[in-house]
């Protein structure tokens, strides 16, 4: 049965929810409301407020204390509103919980939701992809799905993790979003990538939202006779190289999209390490289709002209291939 | 009594100014409804006294750091309605020209701090204004709003105790609304009064019936002269609440139907539009004068807005920085 | 009077835990002077009766979460001579095994939260730690100590708010030594006690005499007591004074020379020895006899931190995740 | 005459505060103590308590005053008593001061100064290379001196700059980097690298103390006859890609290097932008030498592992050399 990305991660935190009883949401509305997305309606009914907790309006508290909480053995699920105010526990993310395990050689169990990314025209503050701020920090683990499917065994991968897990859920895909899911206790492990599209041309490398449209790029270049492979990260902190790299030594070109700004982005990195580790399999140059380095704007025609998608990717596809 | 020290074109201008708040968000709901707007709407109904009634009780050159729920004090500094409904519809026209949307505008050579997401967050620049103010030994003051909410964040405790040690002429002034979102205020603090706060920074608090807008002016006068003379800053709470949902998509069935209904009884408006008749100040005849008046500033703006046109984007790449 | 319930072994204990943590650190200092430490020193000589006295009023399994200045604590909690000075000379046989210096160390099983050096993160940490026991119903108390300059911080104020509003086991304490490196209380904050701040968060808090380590004692197990009956968090602010520099780079000489010659004589541990020895639980042969046990004991410690290796790096990149 | 890294920015603060009376610094123990790093010793004799300000420990309200200030005409300038600290006030930066101007149109003029940075064996808390946090963020100015005469005239430029920056002043250069400045008012301009050694066989591209690092790695190479150019960058944002091109279109060989951990590093970005705009000048792949993805550990041995330096650089150098 299709069922949406939302709703997939609904099944994935009640699952986990029933069947582990260190598991516990915290977060603002997401209780009585049932969340700003409406992802935790039904939990406080089913699991009482004790394990579905209606925080105050404090980021850097919540995320202190699901760190703390994570030390005494727990696993608790945090839900930031919007990953825009995650910014606000910046401090307690990357230099509490990201570094614990290395320094004292504790683990702390926590997941962090990141309702992320744009194309909801809800301009500058509520459609940021801050995946980058976290990747360069050492300790944390990033996800980002981009399926019901992933989104659901990602969680459940990132709720029995040992260690601090970042899972960026697409606002956009919430409900546009919609796909078969596996029946049963379906996990889709952290650190591997999917070829979500076998192809000869080149690999697009993608992630979150952008493997939609990296898809709907892909149809739109069949009958120009360009065939793109599309690998889907998935997970983005620890990065797949393997699977990236045999997708680019096979198809000799690669190119990186996402969502978030080009500048100082997870692009970069891919590209640097592709060239770094396939140089000789490089029939061109590592190409990023990326947001503009400008804040995201709110009206809907500069939305659209920010945020990239199948068009401007098809494009970028285009040039790569006659490279 | 308050408001005895006001000439009744002055009460008039408060007047104004708090149907002017209502008849344009109304206007807002209204076109909510039928689509025109881009992304959320932020009401202010019933709570407007604690804008109007603070703003009213400012100097033409002192500063305003509003929250959400302030288009009183807005309109009053200068924003014009033709503005704010353009900024609504996401229009070129209005203050971010597009790149921002609804509450998120300002004007800082009309003194309006342009108010950004992540709740609290003006707090501590509302105190960076003031301290500018005493570096150069302005006699003015800034005016920070904020909700009940926000008064659980860092940067309310970090701004409020900065403030206080400094002595800088700032007024916190709070709508204390009793919700954050859904989540009410026994699940926020565990005190009675957000002024009582106040004694944390050895700073005055005092705590007023948000919708009596002369007693929120008297408050603020009050606590506007202390600052203007270096006495430091103060914190007013404003007793109030929220009538409508935190966004309009929120239908606030969390909210217990009798608690609206006590407080509708309360409402701000009609108290002082009863209030002004008593005094002999309003009649039905300037009544309707006034509502003609408000009728077609909010007409002609709605025309503004909706004529206007949207951002083309070609200037999407510009002015990330200054130089 | 507090102590009265104590017997004289437990009295002794704590004679011993406060020579230990003065001989240890003194230790220490010549070690700096002798160019043996790596990085800077953080000395508690003068306030150790607030880490010994809280610590003291715990049970085994409840938890602390210590700032810089807190050895007396991490000793009685279990953090052995050896394992503290090994880690101040950045050995292998340090809790952090060199990955991490001085003060910036903690083991879960002991009950010792790793101390980091953003001031006032490890309170929210606290908190989440007491949502754990709550939420697991068991009877323990987790200990959250921080200075008076931390109290300035944003994640101060959401500690407290968070931990009052659900209730929580735990014990906030206050080294106000009256200085956050060279800054007096004064350019800290407006109010004169910062238990005051409690009131905001509707907890009970108290001042006490931080150099009478039966009165710090005595606030604390008062407020455990309060917290392990479900009553919630208290804040307990121990009044002390920083005797030597912030770090021991640091001379210290903004501080007025009165103010230390004033608080010299209040020193805890000389008080303490004259009240057990008016008590006559101490007398001469016995504090010889301690005397020798903790010579032996540091000495010891010195040996053995001085004799360990250094790391040598082979597991450099492992560990940056549990899993 | 020679003069050392840190009394070239204590030169620079000295006369913009006296060549301009707007600006103004406010930070942590940066006035009776002169600082942690004693580059503000003298500034409170002699510009007084108004204009050195010593503020509570609460870095988001320090950054968020600075902004207020700012917004109102002022040129503040913060001192971060270490740049990990600045995670605190991440939010404020990001949120507030990068996306300003874009938003709204006014300038937000104010500095934050970030000693950054290893090589002084303080460990993880003490050490870290923030700058990739901030690349990302559109509306941000970076600069990262690596000699006295940059570090003098960057840190005028940044103050004369109508936009936020971040100057990342290097801690271990301090004191250990001493070189020529240049008499009076000499400002290096933002936004542009400088080669700081000519060179054929392949570009090294650096900035803060790996540039005396790469410079070091050139000399060692002579002898076998690989002649680096050294580019150092000066400005991470905007990237002079210039600059950069110019070299490695010339060279055909590029190696980039920093301090911070490689994976999310500015590196990536350059390797990327140099695939993208100079793929057929490549004769190899670009190269990054930077520290592994770990904390950075405190035991010197292993500080010594991580960091970059000119040996590592050489031996990558000649590796690159020979591809
Ligand atoms: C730091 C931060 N976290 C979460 C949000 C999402 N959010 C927007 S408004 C709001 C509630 C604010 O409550 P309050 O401050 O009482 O203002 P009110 O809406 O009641 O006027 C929340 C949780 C936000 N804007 N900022
Ligand atoms: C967030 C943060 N900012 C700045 C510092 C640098 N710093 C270390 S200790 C200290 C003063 C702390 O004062 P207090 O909390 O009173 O503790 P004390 O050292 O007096 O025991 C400062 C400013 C820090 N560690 N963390
Ligand atoms: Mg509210
Ligand atoms: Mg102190």
């Amino acid at each position: 049965m299709e069922i949406t990305y939302l709703e997939a991660i609904r099944q994935a935190l009640w699952e986990e929810m029933d069947r582990d009883e260190r598991v516990f949401m915290l977060g603002e509305d997401i209780g009585v409301y049932g969340g700003a997305f409406k992802i935790t309606k039904g939990f406080l009914d089913k699991f009482g407020p004790e394990r579905v907790i209606d925080t105050p309006l404090s980021e850097s508290a919540i995320v202190g204390a699901a760190i703390g909480a994570a030390l005494m053995g727990m696993r608790p699920v945090v839900e930031m509103q919007f990953a825009d105010f995650i910014a606000c526990a910046f401090d307690q993310i990357v230099n509490m919980a990201a570094k614990h395990h290395y320094r004292i050689g504790e683990p702390v169990p926590m997941v962090i939701r990141a309702p992320y990314g744009g194309g909801i025209h809800a301009g500058p503050y509520h459609s940021q992809c801050p995946e980058a701020w976290f990747f360069h920090v050492a300790g944390l683990k990033l996800v980002a799905p981009s399926t019901p499917r992933d989104a659901k065994g990602l969680l459940k991968a990132a709720i029995r993790d040992p260690d601090p897990v970042i899972y960026f859920e697409h606002k956009y895909l919430y409900r546009h979003m919609k796909g078969e899911v596996p029946e049963g206790d379906n996990v889709v492990p952290i650190g591997k990538a999917e070829v979500k599209r076998k192809g000869s041309t080149m690999s697009v490398i993608a992630y979150g939202a952008m493997v939609e449209q990296s898809l709907a790029a892909a149809e739109k270049l069949v009958p120009e006779g360009i065939d793109l492979e599309v690998v889907d990260l998935r997970t983005l902190q620890p990065l797949d190289m393997e699977t990236i790299l045999t997708s680019v030594k096979k198809t000799g070109r690669a190119l990186v999209v996402h969502e978030a700004p080009k500048t100082g982005g997870i692009g970069g990195e891919i590209a640097a390490r592709l060239a770094e580790e396939a140089f000789r399999f490089l029939d061109a140059p590592v190409v990023r289709v990326a947001a503009p380095h400008i804040p995201v704007p709110f009206s809907p025609a500069l939305e659209e002209m920010y945020l990239p998608n199948a068009d401007k990717i098809a494009l970028k596809a285009r040039e790569l291939a006659n490279f | 009594m308050p408001g005895l020290d006001l000439t009744p074109v002055e009460l008039l201008k408060i007047y104004y100014y708090l149907k002017l708040t209502r008849g344009l968000e109304q206007r807002v709901i209204t076109l909510y409804r039928q689509g025109k707007i881009i992304g959320g709407v932020y009401i202010s109904a019933g709570e407007e006294a604690i804008a109007v009634g603070s703003a009213s009780a400012l100097e033409p050159d002192d500063v305003i750091a509003p929250t959400h729920r302030d288009l009183g004090a807005n309109l009053m500094k200068g924003i014009t309605a033709k503005e704010y409904l353009a900024q609504y519809l996401a229009k070129r026209t209005g203050l971010t020209r597009g790149r921002d949307g609804n509450v998120h505008y300002g004007d800082i050579r009309r003194g309006v701090i342009g108010f950004i997401s992540p709740m609290a967050d003006l707090l501590p620049v509302a105190a960076g204004v003031g301290l500018a103010f005493k570096l150069r030994r302005e006699r003015r003051v800034v005016a920070a709003f904020f909700g009940d909410g926000a008064s659980s964040r860092g940067d309310f405790h970090e701004a409020l105790n900065f403030a206080s040690v400094m002595k800088l002429p700032v007024v916190f002034i709070c709508h204390n609304n009793q919700f954050a979102y859904s989540t009410p205020l026994q699940k926020q603090m565990a005190v009675e009064n957000i002024a009582d706060r106040a004694t944390a920074y050895g700073m005055p608090g005092i705590a007023v019936d948000g919708n009596d807008v002369l007693a929120v002016r008297a408050a603020v006068a009050h606590a506007a002269s202390r600052a203007r003379q270096g006495e430091g800053p103060s914190l007013v709470e404003g007793k109030t609440m929220r009538m409508r949902g935190h966004a309009e998509h929120d239908d606030a069935s969390y909210v217990p139907p009798a608690l609206l209904e006590e407080w509708r009884k309360r409402d701000p408006i009609d108290r002082f539009d009863a209030y002004l008749r008593e005094q002999k100040i309003l009649d039905d005849i300037t009544a309707k004068e006034i509502a003609e008046r408000l009728s077609k500033e909010i007409e002609e703006a709605v025309s503004f807005a909706e004529s206007s046109p949207f951002p083309d984007g070609t200037d999407l790449l510009e002015g990330v920085y200054a130089s």
